[in-house]
């Protein structure tokens, strides 16, 4: 099996270095990333080994590392299944939407839990850090930040934090 | 019991609404919890659902590595997971050194196997102590801790400090070998292939334990794969991965070892394969003392960029100096994956260079984060008491999954 | 692995487990360090409390730069003359006598002992020291003056046993008087 | 000094004695000071370590369980807001009270003997050993915590599956000795042979019983942290926990001299015929208290060796082996009646 032939099918944009084991899918269109998601795992990519977000300035780039535990000849890959969504418009605070509103939007892709259970708690993770929601994930809360963290999005590269001021001795 | 194949959307359909479930929030302060609120549905005696509540200790590692020079998140990771820091040390160098581009020395790579390895026994009997105080013996877990004590020894000998080493360097490793290591490593060893015996009569062969393991928290090879777990966990579940096979890095490649494997899948199976493990890694040491290379510690790209004083301190006391790279480096544009096979399971680093002075994006994921799973599916249908034997058996660190 | 998982019966079990600790309860056997009654002999590249060569640091700010938390600022001293304090002229730039410079401060309350100054240092400055056990009193102890960082902390229990620790078959770590 | 009668001075101060001395209050608090420190020690030998050591250092930190009962004492007691105060302030003190109570139906020498003498000191004093476990489950339901309510139904289901294996424990061995009494059955075993030899099924069965009952490994399920933080105590802090932390201890202590009686001879292999103030009251007893001490280390020296086992496996083999062999027990006193004497 080429991996290179298999992966060209599910999408034409492609990197691999196999000196690096860096394998890498881009995505477009999201309706075709569950597709190319089912194509992966029938190819024998089993688990999720992260789920991760990328803050650009104008985008925001969502990684699924994939690999392989049951087929012998992809235990040495790691292929990242990128699909970049960009950034939504920034609008004013609104009390109405609670914690999701701000001045960074959330963005919205389909989630692959259906497809890698494994992605459970890292999606939960990339959706609290960069405000990826992932839609149809059965659970998504947030797992790390407290349930009242009123700062949304702290791994998005604008967020600020007030250094502590007061030194008590 | 877990007989059935994880389906994710038994998440959603489990009714935990009515009086007839006791809810019980087990940490996060509490002796069997850890940093970490694992909120438990009781149907009398017997788990309905689990949800663990993790994030008490969440440290933020990835945004602090991402505002400080690359260098500086060596410390950061290391004191993410402190049972085995040489292993993330490692993982991370390695992403870092793949962006670079720099090849470390045979002997650097011998060297860094050698204090993984010791490490990677540190990390099996710190998950067997606390096992060991989960189900109730006090002796065990003193036991394992005071024997860590040789190995730990061993690492303050060889790197200057006990548990946070930072040892290892882009482009190799930090101080050679000290004289008289060899020797007292075998005595070490020795020891350790004794009380392993000891260990067998007092703990893995008690019937208590075996009462108390035996058939709890079995998690299926279908599941293992479909949840992503990793590690010895993974393994005890019948499934052959092992990063240190299919993604050879340092000295591994040279190295002849084998990954033990197991079918069943339970808690007791979890507890054997550490031990098997620590045998491996005795066996790994000694073929690394008897092959070491000789040769420099360090990359050429490294070592030509140190001053006079620092060749005079290599040459004099093995120990290699940072130059003034180490502050500025800046690695190429791109992107580098690595994995690395910790004591808990495999470590994976993702970052993303721009070519600044600091990284754009640093992701990694320990192997505790990915075994969350196994509260949620495999303590489901047990009983209370056989929660701390399933969180025990899986050698879970909160520190390290909430990162 | 089958081998391996075969368990136990019961009553050998039983009586293994019995027979065991009861052999560990008679024989002697312990590893602990009785601590401040006996301290370690540490290796000589234990990463402890460090000081700097004021004759030999040539003020470059290098382990400023590299260290991971922080803890390292730069104080701006006066060297030549004996040390002796001048004020400094007014935008003017000094050819001989007194010199400006800067020298490294360490606080101990953020420094994780990491020795990346140490290392990094392209003089070789720094003069590590051994000891690491010292707990301080008030916040500003760990917050030392460059007078005060000259002198790095004492060792504690300065009338303990000194020992060095040993890799022994039957106890693991075994204490014997230090050389 | 002829015209002083002795005996009548003894018979007069016997009782005081007896329940504030010897073997009474003070020997309990006395023993259970130095069994706490030699568990603790017992399980530090056999984990390659010291053990409590820097309270009194010369003496191998012996006066650490004192210090621990003098912190107790003076820490501030906190009672919960929810609890069912009268109930978490009387429970552990009850519990204590009823361990301490059965002594004084256990005689520790012929002449020696208890408060009440009666010829069924034997049941007596099984009877209010029995009684102390429920103060535990009211100890357990006062607190109003979750853990502890846990615990005590735990305590509950424990203490049912273990009762009647140590009824018929005693039983059989009351079908060997054909007496209810203490001195009876020591006397029988004294013209005899011990218990142990007699009958050692009954006396596997009370072992394992006693370490059920006294909370000892590998049936330390009530309290196990792991899951229920600290069981049963939970919510205590103060004397009250302190009393309650000693009382399994006290009833170890009982249940050891029972053993002792009833299984090792007593005060074997003195045999006195006098009422002498030293041979006839004094060394008996402390053969007696010697005994038990030993049997208590022995089971104190467990901790060392076992984890816990699950509730439901110690249920399982309490209606299944344990029963099982008190049942055989029985029925080889029977037997041994009828054939051998």
């Amino acid at each position: 099996m080429n991996i290179k032939d298999e992966l060209l099918k599910i999408s034409t944009n492609v990197v691999i270095d196999e000196k690096k084991a860096h394998y890498k899918i881009l995505i477009e269109d999201p309706a075709k990333l569950l597709d190319a998601a089912s194509t992966l795992k029938n190819l024998g990519f089993d688990h999720v080994v992260s789920v991760t977000g990328v803050d650009y300035p104008d985008k925001v780039e969502v990684i699924w590392h994939v690999s392989s535990y049951s087929v012998e000849d992809l235990k040495g890959i790691n292929l990242a299944l990128t699909f970049s969504v960009k950034k939504p418009e920034p609008v004013n605070h609104n009390e109405a939407q609670g914690n999701l509103a701000g001045k960074r939007p959330p963005v919205t892709v389909p989630s692959l839990v259906k497809i890698w259970p494994s992605a459970i708690f890292n999606e939960r993770e990339a959706f609290e850090m960069f405000g990826i929601i992932f839609e149809g994930h059965p659970d998504l809360r947030y797992l790390m930040l407290p349930e009242d963290f009123y700062e949304t999005w702290p791994m998005r590269k604008d967020f600020t934090y007030q250094r502590a001021k007061v030194f008590i001795e | 019991m877990s007989e059935k194949i994880f389906n994710i959307d038994d998440l959603q359909n489990i009714n935990v609404e009515g009086e007839k479930y006791i809810i019980l929030q087990i940490g996060p302060s509490h002796p069997g919890s850890g940093h970490m609120r694992i909120k438990v549905w009781l149907d009398g005696d017997i788990i309905v659902k689990v949800d663990p509540d993790i994030g008490f200790v969440h440290r933020t590692s990835e945004w602090l590595s991402e505002r400080r020079e690359w260098i500086k998140a060596v410390p950061i990771v290391e004191r993410i997971m402190l049972p085995d820091t040489v292993h993330a040390n490692l993982a991370y160098i390695l992403t870092v050194e793949k962006l670079l581009g720099i090849e470390p020395p045979p002997r650097a790579q011998y060297l860094r196997s050698l204090v993984a390895e010791i490490n990677r026994i540190t990390s099996h009997l710190y998950g067997i102590g606390i096992f060991g105080i989960f189900l109730g013996s006090s002796t065990v877990y003193m036991w394992a801790f005071g024997d860590r004590e040789p190995f730990i020894d061993l690492m303050e000998m060889l790197t200057g400090a006990r548990i946070t080493t930072s040892y290892i360097i882009p482009g190799g490793v930090r101080w050679d070998l000290p004289n008289g290591f060899k020797e007292r490593a075998e005595t070490v060893l020795q020891y350790m292939e004794r009380r392993l015996k000891d260990y067998e009569d007092i703990w893995v062969k008690n019937p208590v334990v075996q009462a108390r393991t035996i058939n709890v928290g079995i998690l299926k090879k279908e599941d293992a794969i479909s949840l992503g777990v990793v590690g010895p966990n993974l393994r005890a579940s019948g499934v052959y991965y092992d990063t240190r096979k299919h993604q050879p890095y340092a000295a591994y490649p040279n190295l002849d070892f084998e990954i033990p494997t197991m079918k069943n899948g339970d808690s007791y199976d979890r507890l054997l394969i550490r031990v098997e493990e620590i045998k491996q890694s005795i066996r790994m040491i000694r073929q690394i003392l008897k092959d070491l290379p000789e040769g420099k510690i360090v990359a050429d790209q490294i070592y030509n960029q140190l001053n006079p004083v620092m060749k005079k301190n290599y040459e004099e006391k093995k120990r290699v100096m940072f130059p003034a790279f180490m502050i500025h480096m800046r690695p190429p544009p791109g992107e580098a994956t690595a994995k690395v096979e910790a004591g808990r399971g495999e470590i994976f680093f993702y970052i993303k260079s721009t070519g600044d002075k600091y990284p754009y994006r640093f992701r990694w994921v320990t192997p505790s984060f990915r075994n969350l799973p196994f509260f949620t599916h495999v303590a489901v249908g047990h009983r209370l008491a056989d929660l701390p034997t399933i969180y025990g058996s899986i050698d879970y660190f909160p520190p390290e999954a909430d990162r | 692995m089958n081998e391996v998982r075969k368990p136990r019966d019961p009553v050998t079990g039983h009586i293994k487990a019995l027979a065991k600790g009861f052999k560990y309860l008679l024989e002697p056997n312990r590893m602990t360090l009785d601590y401040p009654a006996e301290t370690m002999k540490l290796p000589p590249n234990y990463r402890g409390f460090f000081t700097v060569d004021d004759k030999k640091c040539i003020g470059c700010s290098m382990c400023e730069m590299v260290c991971p938390p922080e803890a390292i600022t730069m104080v701006p001293r006066i060297i030549g003359e004996g040390g002796k304090t001048l004020p400094a002229p007014e935008g003017e730039k000094e050819t001989k006598g007194p010199k400006r410079t800067k020298r490294p401060v360490v606080n101990w309350g953020k420094c994780i002992f990491c020795y990346f100054c140490v290392d990094v240092c392209p003089v070789d400055a720094f003069i590590p020291t051994q000891v690491h056990d010292v707990a301080f009193e008030k916040d500003k102890d760990y917050r030392p003056s460059y007078e005060e960082y000259l002198k790095p902390p004492e060792e504690p229990y300065k009338n303990a046993k000194k020992v060095v620790s040993k890799a022994d078959l039957k106890r693991g770590v075994s204490y014997e008087p230090a050389p | 000094m002829n015209f002083i009668p002795i005996p009548l001075i003894i018979w007069l101060i016997e009782d005081l004695l007896y329940l504030i001395i010897f073997p009474g209050l003070v020997t309990i608090l006395v023993l259970v000071i130095i069994i706490i420190w030699l568990e603790r020690k017992i399980a530090a030998k056999v984990q390659m370590r010291f053990g409590p050591l820097w309270v009194s250092k010369k003496i191998g930190g012996a006066l650490q369980s004192l210090a621990d009962l003098l912190r107790y004492s003076f820490q501030e007691a906190i009672i919960p807001e929810k609890a069912d105060k009268l109930a978490f302030i009387l429970a552990p003190g009850l519990m204590f009270a009823f361990a301490t109570i059965a002594l004084i139906f256990i005689p520790v020498g012929p002449y020696y003997s208890a408060l009440f003498p009666s010829y069924y000191t034997i049941l007596f004093s099984v009877a209010l050993i029995i009684i102390t476990p429920i103060f535990a489950i009211i100890v357990g339901w006062a607190s109003d915590n979750k853990f502890s309510f846990i615990g005590a139904l735990r305590e509950g289901f424990l203490l049912i599956s273990y009762e009647v294996p140590f009824l018929l424990s005693v039983v059989s061995m009351i079908v060997i000795f054909r007496t209810y009494n203490y001195i009876s059955a020591v006397q029988s075993q004294l013209n005899f042979l011990p218990g142990i030899i007699l009958n050692p099924l009954a006396a596997l069965t009370m072992l394992i019983v006693m370490i059920r009952t006294t909370g000892r490994f590998p049936f330390d399920i009530t309290e196990a942290d792991s899951e229920l933080v600290l069981g049963l105590f939970t919510e205590y802090s103060a004397l009250f926990f302190g009393v309650g932390m000693a009382t399994p201890y006290v009833e170890l202590y009982n249940f050891s001299l029972i053993f002792s009686l009833l299984f090792l001879g007593g005060w074997w292999p003195l045999n006195v015929n006098v009422m002498n103030p030293l041979y006839g009251l004094f060394l008996p007893g402390l053969i007696v208290v010697i005994k038990a001490f030993i049997v208590m280390a022995i089971l104190v020296f467990l901790r060392a060796v076992y984890p816990r086992y699950r509730l439901d496996q110690a249920v399982r083999s309490g209606w299944s082996y344990v029963l099982l062999l008190s049942v055989l027990s029985v029925i080889l006193s029977i037997v041994e009646v009828r054939f051998l004497r």
